[in-house]
């Protein structure tokens, strides 16, 4: 919601020396530790009552779990670090996965590559859609996607008039991608890790990657110097429908049945897992790698609390209160952070 | 000196914004080598006529030429491409990012496969670091610069180019007359190469000090171009606002009361230490230092945005502790803060609502609803007697010049009748009539019983309008000196860091 | 009356846009089935969004200030819990009526205070909060649900004034909407709001108490929500653990609908109560009409991207032919897009 | 209630309103309502929130209400939430009868019980016991934790296994899936995670059994946990063909609606009030007597195995 873009000053450094500044530097990395940290305590705490939560078949699982989460997360990531956010991915990926499914459903010798263009495809349009809204428009995106919300979700009920699509509608070869494996890793963790590293590869080394950050972190200064601003955050919500609708795909895959409810609500479960991954809701800061280990971190949380068989009365409130302790965690260590700096600046 | 054929050269440019002209038919030349002043009163559209070179407005009609070619500049990244490197008025750098990032951001230099070359992006920006003669490097997060150095960074961007006309919107606004003399050295060795330099500035030493030829502006209009040997600084001044000026500093002798505001041994951990001072009624109390010094934290913690960890502060001899700004004001302390966009202005308020925001509530009935036409008159008297130059109280303020803004910022003080006036950095960036007019004002203030602290970076302000002077360095005061026995040298000895004894 | 006229003068294009819209819905609802222009249409209307519309005031107040507040819906879940399980232990009703409104207005002071004092953005803490009331009203209530309230509560829900069609519940409603029309629009303290909204700095070194007056805004957030929580309760006369689930998003599309700027500074009241009347008629009208639940929430969708998209299309066109004063991102968004 | 005299002129204009629109369950008693429509010359139209949620049925019913329509047919997501309104419109002497999911008893005339609840609890109980001769533990998947109808039959179930048959056989824990994919594959994850020796599964929901089975085909878990539940015939129909589930139960829902129309009907015309006694044909299903609480049953479910699974197309 904080509109600020002047460069604000709270630290400086009138007589910072290198190694100083150096530290200032590595905080980004102390940040992904800490989440590492966190994850550790986590599951040490859950293995220790439990050992067989470190069963690599069960970390397996919970990757497994996650993995459709974490690919819409890469996303999300993108737009958020460009100071946006997108409300509809949950819609998008409802959408893709109950009309990929139906079409091949309608034609089951279709070739599975052309299903998941085609839920590609799907996404990146009304990824599309949303962008140039907000990127040509001008329209918040908070506005938009809680448009698209509805109407994107609405369209799904509409051409599903309610029918759903059952596994025994759609080939065994589609249905048993999502359980394949690769040089004996599952299929789906496989292309969320490849997603998730391509991403930030390119988010690190690519200009447009860095213009993500620079928009964020400040987008009159970005317009002022000659980005494409509008471009860029186009861009970015695009690949974030582009990314929903091959997880809709993927989806429909791996639950082998779809309503017109599918995926309803996961909005929230992905800013969550992004948001406790450190990225900055108004954006600038914050990496895949981070956004990957707070969905790990939520999942992991989830999964530990039911294998230590917690009422299941107790989850929502448990999951709600580790995203406020995530987020408040972060908050105040990054300010120690800060005010050590401000202390060692005159002494 | 000056070849024939102009670098750049803009013929009959006019800019509107909505169906207020605020360009109107400017032309003038700029040579390779020269460093061509720019000058004018705040509003004059010095700051309009940079972002048409930068590429970000185009403007309505006119064109600019380039080695004698018409250009039509696009966006910014085409007015970078043609060699026009600007430093904006407003710093625009990415707090998140690192200094060597926001140098180098959409132009990083690309390895193989067209990956960014870190190490070399590292390697270069150190470099130019190292010439700037800057202390921070390339890694270090720019959300923990100074605005000073983040100027600098302004400057690095802009030598990282293949510059062919410099454009710089005020540079100087937030540095120290160190830093200052950096920076002229950097633009006399571009001046060298053969770089077109158009430099904007409210100081008149500097502009006699480093510019080749002088353009005036005044309300959109081209008034004149001239080498500077041709002008006297007097007759600059009457271009830019059309009439004689008188003295430019106007201070008044008021009479000097009691202690209102005592601060003793206020200490907050990194920003300042064991910082003591008196204001009596009628006093100006000026503090100088060099930018950094802590001023502002101090002025910040005795109106409550703050809290110190030490010291106390005492309002006629009673002890206080402000939690807020809201109970600073409820004892009648105002502050007027530097960075007036950020902290000073509501902008997308009228001038009317932004000068009685802090009142409010006391023009307002039992129900709570505000007295509008109370209001107004308020208003009204205030922008009358402050000359704001606006189509009116209704203007909204984010479409006011920067000097107006100012003088809205302190209409705005000035409506809470404060016993206490602090002032931080009031006319930075503010032209030479508005401050003239703000210094009146502030000695007006002061023969009216007012205690007021005036923080500048600008000695000869501090000196020519102070009662006595406070001196700090690096968050400690190093000196205290009275009007009578303050000169530039001992003032300035004491603000970079050598402990004198004033008394 | 002067409240009024400023009103009026307030109206902008996405306001009379609002009206139009209205008119065309009544009249078009009106050709489309005989059921709908008459009392007993508006009195229904009005009480389906007998929890909804105050949580919208409330709402508006909050994006007013540049905050959002996700949770209000799990509150309003788990206030009906607590009178719920409180109303089931043996508890008097008004005893219980009031431990759920204390709940609520904690439940909000635990917002703000996460969002005032630890400085975390309110679109992350209310994210949170909002599992973690839901989650609270679970541990409440389990799988069990409350119901045989006493008649007389059920009939505060559910039922009209006597003799007249006017739901008890919009007195509510109405009593709500005059405290901030008077305090929003008239007073200094509304007045804040728009400058906190505005630059929050700005009004904190003016001696506006920002972070005291966003708490209480929170405050007020999380009572108003226990209170739709009460008469949630009373309207369906049973307490559940997902009562009204997802309600949050209705909320926020009204308030936004109505023409208040996601990020702050924005907005009044008038439009937010035309966006009400909007939304409450077509949802009527096309409900009486036998569309499907789905069209609805297309035309909300579209309706919701229109009230920005719509402006903006008009200040642009009026601009080009009056040459009026714009802002300056304006002039720089026309500069670089084709 | 319900007696108050209306416009019942023969007019048959019955408005069906289930937990949710786009549900194919739904829609299958849509089907057969439809059929018992066309029979009795009467229309039919369904209309229904697209969430199951009480809160948004209502406006529904006032709809209705408003619309005068003969008789509304309801399925509720909330007993009581959904009487007051219910109670409005009997007062306009529109006739209200519930289906699959009864409202409070006042609130309508006559509730078409698509099985005895107690019977399914049981059977399911049964069903699994016998799968795993009478040992070791099982879990419930639910639908969502305030779930009606699910509430009721695992109460049942409960009941059940409290006989000294079930005592090598624990219940170690009730998930609840919300009648989500996701969140019912999850769960069904879950509790194989969390107790390493499940045995068996019940799943009184259709979308909870549709999610479980995928998880243990897809796991390899097909014949090491037995499952069983209410499902629909086309949505296991791959899960009973490959080995994962031996046997499930369900009504037909077809003549879930096509029965529930007829009830509606017969009240529309004056054949029946619904008090205990009364007795009324259904077309092609024969003749019904109303129960105690005026209550209506279809008859036993039907218990679906590879068998017969293909000779149902719903
Ligand atoms: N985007 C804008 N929209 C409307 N008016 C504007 C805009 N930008 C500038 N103006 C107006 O144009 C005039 C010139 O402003 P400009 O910023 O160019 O002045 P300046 O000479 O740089 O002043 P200063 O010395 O205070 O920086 C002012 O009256 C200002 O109010
Ligand atoms: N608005 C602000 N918010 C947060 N930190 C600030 C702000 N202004 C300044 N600072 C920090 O405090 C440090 C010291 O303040 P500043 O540079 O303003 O000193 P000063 O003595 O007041 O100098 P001057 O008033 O000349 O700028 C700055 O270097 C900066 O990092
Ligand atoms: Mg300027
Ligand atoms: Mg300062």
């Amino acid at each position: 919601m904080d509109t600020e873009t002047t460069v604000n000053t709270h630290v400086t450094s009138k007589a910072s020396s290198r190694g100083l500044a150096r530290m200032v530097a590595r905080v980004g990395q102390i940040r992904e530790l800490g989440l590492l940290a966190v994850l550790g305590v986590v599951v040490a705490f859950v293995g220790v009552q439990e050992p067989r939560f470190l069963a690599l078949s069960n970390i397996e699982q919970i990757l497994q779990s996650i993995a459709i989460i974490a690919i819409v997360a890469v996303g999300e990531t993108l737009v958020i670090l460009s100071r946006n956010v997108d409300l509809s991915v949950g819609s998008i990926v409802g959408l893709s996965a109950f009309a990929s499914a139906d079409l091949l459903k309608g034609n089951p010798s279709l070739n599975l590559w052309l299903v998941f263009f085609f839920g590609c495809l799907l996404g990146a349009v009304l990824g599309a859609i949303n962008g140039v809204l907000i990127s040509y428009a001008g329209i918040p995106s908070i506005v938009v996607t809680l448009g698209t919300l509805n109407i994107y979700r609405g369209i799904d009920f509409a051409i599903a008039q309610g029918s759903q699509v059952n596994a025994y509608d759609v080939p065994e070869s589609f249905l048993s991608i999502a359980a394949n494996r690769i040089l004996g890793i599952p299929l789906l963790i496989g292309v969320a890790a490849v997603i998730a590293i391509v991403a930030s590869y390119l988010l690190r080394f690519s200009r447009q990657g860095r213009q993500v950050y620079a928009i964020g972190s400040n987008p009159d200064a970005a317009e002022i110097i000659g980005i494409r601003k509008a471009r860029i955050v186009f861009s970015t919500f695009l690949l974030s429908g582009l990314l929903s609708g091959l997880a809709g795909v993927l989806w429909a895959s791996r639950f082998a049945l779809v309503d017109s409810h599918a995926a309803s609500g996961l909005e929230l479960l992905v800013i969550a897992a992004v948001v406790v991954g450190g990225v900055n809701i108004n954006g600038g800061t914050g990496s895949i790698l981070g956004a990957m280990l707070g969905t790990i971190i939520l999942g992991t949380i989830q999964s530990g609390l039911e294998i230590l068989r917690f009422s299941p009365f107790w989850l929502q409130a448990i999951y709600g209160a580790a995203i406020l302790i995530a987020v408040t965690l972060d908050a105040v260590i990054t300010r120690r952070v800060g005010r050590l700096l401000t202390e060692r600046r005159l002494r | 000196m000056t070849p024939a054929q102009p670098l750049v050269e803009l013929r009959d440019i006019t800019k509107r914004f909505g169906d207020v002209e605020v360009l109107h038919h400017v032309s003038f030349q700029l040579f390779a080598g020269e460093v061509h002043a720019l000058v004018g009163e705040n509003g004059a559209g010095k700051s309009t006529l940079v972002k048409i070179l930068a590429g970000v407005y185009a403007p309505d009609s006119g064109s600019i030429l380039l080695d004698g070619e018409p250009v039509i500049l696009h966006n910014p990244s085409q007015a970078q491409r043609l060699g026009f490197a600007v430093i904006h008025q407003q710093p625009s750098l990415f707090p998140d990012l690192d200094v060597a990032e926001n140098i180098y951001m959409g132009r990083q230099p690309l390895g193989r496969f067209g990956r960014v070359d870190w190490g070399l992006m590292y390697r270069e920006t150190n470099a130019l670091l190292q010439r700037l003669d800057a202390h921070f490097d390339a890694r270090t997060p720019v959300r923990s610069l100074s605005i000073a150095d983040q100027q600098l960074i302004e400057i690095a961007k802009a030598l990282s180019m293949e510059t062919r006309l410099l454009v710089m919107d005020e540079p100087t606004a937030a540095l120290s007359a160190r830093e200052v003399e950096d920076l002229f050295a950097i633009v006399r060795q571009l001046r060298a190469q053969g770089v077109a330099i158009l430099f904007i500035s409210h100081r008149f030493e500097e502009i006699f000090d480093i510019a080749d030829r002088v353009t005036v502006l005044r309300d959109g209009a081209h008034i004149l171009t001239k080498p500077v040997g041709e002008l006297t600084q007097a007759e600059t001044v009457s271009a830019m606002v059309g009439r004689e000026m008188s003295a430019l500093f106007p201070k008044q002798e008021a009479a000097i009361g009691s202690v209102i505001l005592e601060v003793r041994g206020l200490t907050r951990a990194g920003e300042f230490r064991d910082v003591s001072f008196q204001v009596r009624q009628g006093e100006i109390l000026g503090f100088a230092g060099l930018v950094g010094a802590g001023r502002t934290e101090v002025a910040r913690a005795v109106f409550g945005i703050t809290q110190p960890e030490a010291g106390t502060i005492l309002l006629g001899g009673q002890e206080v502790h402000f939690s807020s700004p809201t109970e600073a004001m409820r004892h009648r302390i105002a502050y007027v803060p530097e960075d007036r966009y950020q902290h000073g202005l509501v902008r997308e308020f009228p001038i009317v609502s932004n000068v009685t925001l802090p009142i409010w509530q006391s023009l307002s009935n039992w129900l709570g609803i505000i007295d509008q036409r109370r209001e107004r008159a308020i208003a009204t008297d205030y922008y009358n007697r402050l000359r704001i130059r606006a189509t009116g109280i209704g203007q909204l303020a984010q479409s006011l010049s920067g000097g107006n803004q100012q003088k809205v910022v302190i209409a705005k003080w000035l409506a809470t009748n404060p016993r206490v006036l602090i002032l931080d950095e009031p006319t930075r960036g503010i032209d030479i009539g508005a401050k003239a007019e703000v210094h009146r004002l502030i000695s007006q203030l002061a023969t009216e019983g007012m205690a007021i602290i005036m923080i500048s970076s600008e000695l000869p302000e501090v000196l020519a309008m102070s009662d006595r002077i406070l001196a700090m360095h690096e968050g400690r005061v190093t000196g205290e000196f009275n009007r009578n026995e303050a000169d530039q040298e001992r003032v300035m000895f004491a603000a970079m860091g050598q402990v004198t004894d004033g008394h | 009356m002067k409240i009024v006229r400023s009103a009026l003068r307030r109206l902008d294009i996405w306001d009379i846009l609002l009206v139009a819209l209205l008119i065309a819905i009544l009249v078009m609802g009106s050709i489309q089935t005989p059921y709908f222009l008459n009392a007993t249409s508006f009195s229904l209307m009005f009480s389906n969004f007998s929890e909804k519309s105050i949580m919208i005031l409330a709402m508006m107040l909050i994006i007013i200030v540049g905050e959002i507040d996700l949770s209000v819906a799990s509150i309003l879940g788990l206030s009906s819990a607590i009178l719920g399980f409180l109303f089931a232990a043996g508890w008097p009703l008004w005893l219980a009526m009031l431990a759920a409104l204390i709940s609520g207005g904690l439940a909000g002071l635990f917002n703000g205070l996460l969002v005032t004092r630890v400085g975390l953005p309110s679109l992350v803490v209310t994210l949170g909060t909002l599992a973690l009331f839901r989650g609270a009203a679970y541990i409440v209530l389990g799988d069990r649900g409350i119901s045989n309230y006493p008649d007389a509560f059920t009939q505060f829900g559910y039922g009209t004034i006597p003799g007249t069609l006017i739901p008890w519940t919009f007195l509510v409603f109405a009593a709500l909407t005059a405290i901030i029309a008077l305090v929003l629009h008239g007073s200094w303290v509304g007045r804040q709001l728009y400058a906190i909204g505005n630059n929050r700095e700005a009004a904190r070194f003016a001696g506006i108490p920002v972070a005291r007056i966003k708490l209480l805004l929170f405050v007020v957030s999380g009572l108003v929500a226990a209170l739709a929580g009460i008469i949630f309760t009373a309207r369906f006369s049973s307490s559940r653990a997902d009562n009204a689930v997802g309600f949050e998003l209705d909320v926020i599309t009204v308030v936004l609908l109505g023409g208040v700027n996601i990020f702050g500074g924005r907005g009044t009241l008038l439009g937010v109560l035309l966006a009400l009347c909007t939304v409450g008629a077509l949802r009527s009208a096309l409900g009486l009409a036998d569309y499907p639940d789905q069209v609805q929430s297309i035309i909300v969708g579209i309706l919701l991207i229109a009230s920005t998209l719509g402006p903006n299309l008009v200040r642009r066109v009026q601009d080009a032919i009056l040459r009026r004063r714009v802002a300056p991102e304006q002039t720089l968004l026309q500069r670089s897009t084709p | 209630g319900g007696t108050a005299g209306g416009t019942s002129g023969g007019k048959l204009d019955i408005a069906f309103l289930p937990k949710a629109i786009n549900n194919p369950y739904f829609d299958s008693a849509a089907g057969g309502a439809k059929k018992a429509a066309d029979e009795l010359k009467g229309t039919f139209k369904q209309v229904g929130p697209s969430q199951a949620n009480a809160a948004d049925q209502v406006p529904f019913i006032q709809t209705l209400t408003q619309q005068q329509v003969s008789a509304i047919v309801v399925s509720a997501n909330d007993p009581n939430a959904l009487a007051p309104a219910l109670k409005q419109a009997q007062s306009k002497g529109i006739k209200v009868v519930s289906y699959d999911s009864d409202v409070a008893h006042d609130a309508r005339s006559i509730f078409v019980n698509q099985a005895s609840t107690e019977d399914i609890g049981r059977t399911e109980v049964q069903v699994l016991g016998a799968q795993l001769n009478y040992t070791g533990e099982i879990a419930i998947l639910s639908a969502a934790s305030t779930a009606t109808n699910q509430n009721a039959w695992i109460d049942y179930m409960k009941q059940e296994l409290s006989l000294p048959k079930y005592s090598n056989m624990k219940l170690v824990k009730v998930a609840y899936g919300n009648d989500d994919d996701q969140t019912s594959y999850n769960q069904t994850q879950a509790l194989v995670q969390a107790y390493p020796n499940l045995k068996g599964i019940i799943s009184p929901t259709t979308v909870g059994i549709a999610a479980a089975a995928r998880y243990l085909e897809a796991n390899g878990l097909s014949g090491k946990i037995a499952l069983t539940g209410l499902g629909t015939p086309n949505g296991l129909r791959k899960y009973v063909k490959d080995g994962t589930i031996k046997q499930f139960e369900l009504w037909d829902v077809g003549h879930l609606g096509y029965l529930a129309y007829y009830a509606a009907a017969a009240l529309v015309q004056g054949k029946i009030t619904g008090k205990e006694g009364d007795t009324f044909t259904a077309g092609t299903l024969g003749s019904y007597t109303v129960g105690k609480d005026g209550e209506v049953l279809l008859g036993k479910p039907t218990v679906f195995d590879s068998a017969n699974i293909d000779q149902f197309n719903f």
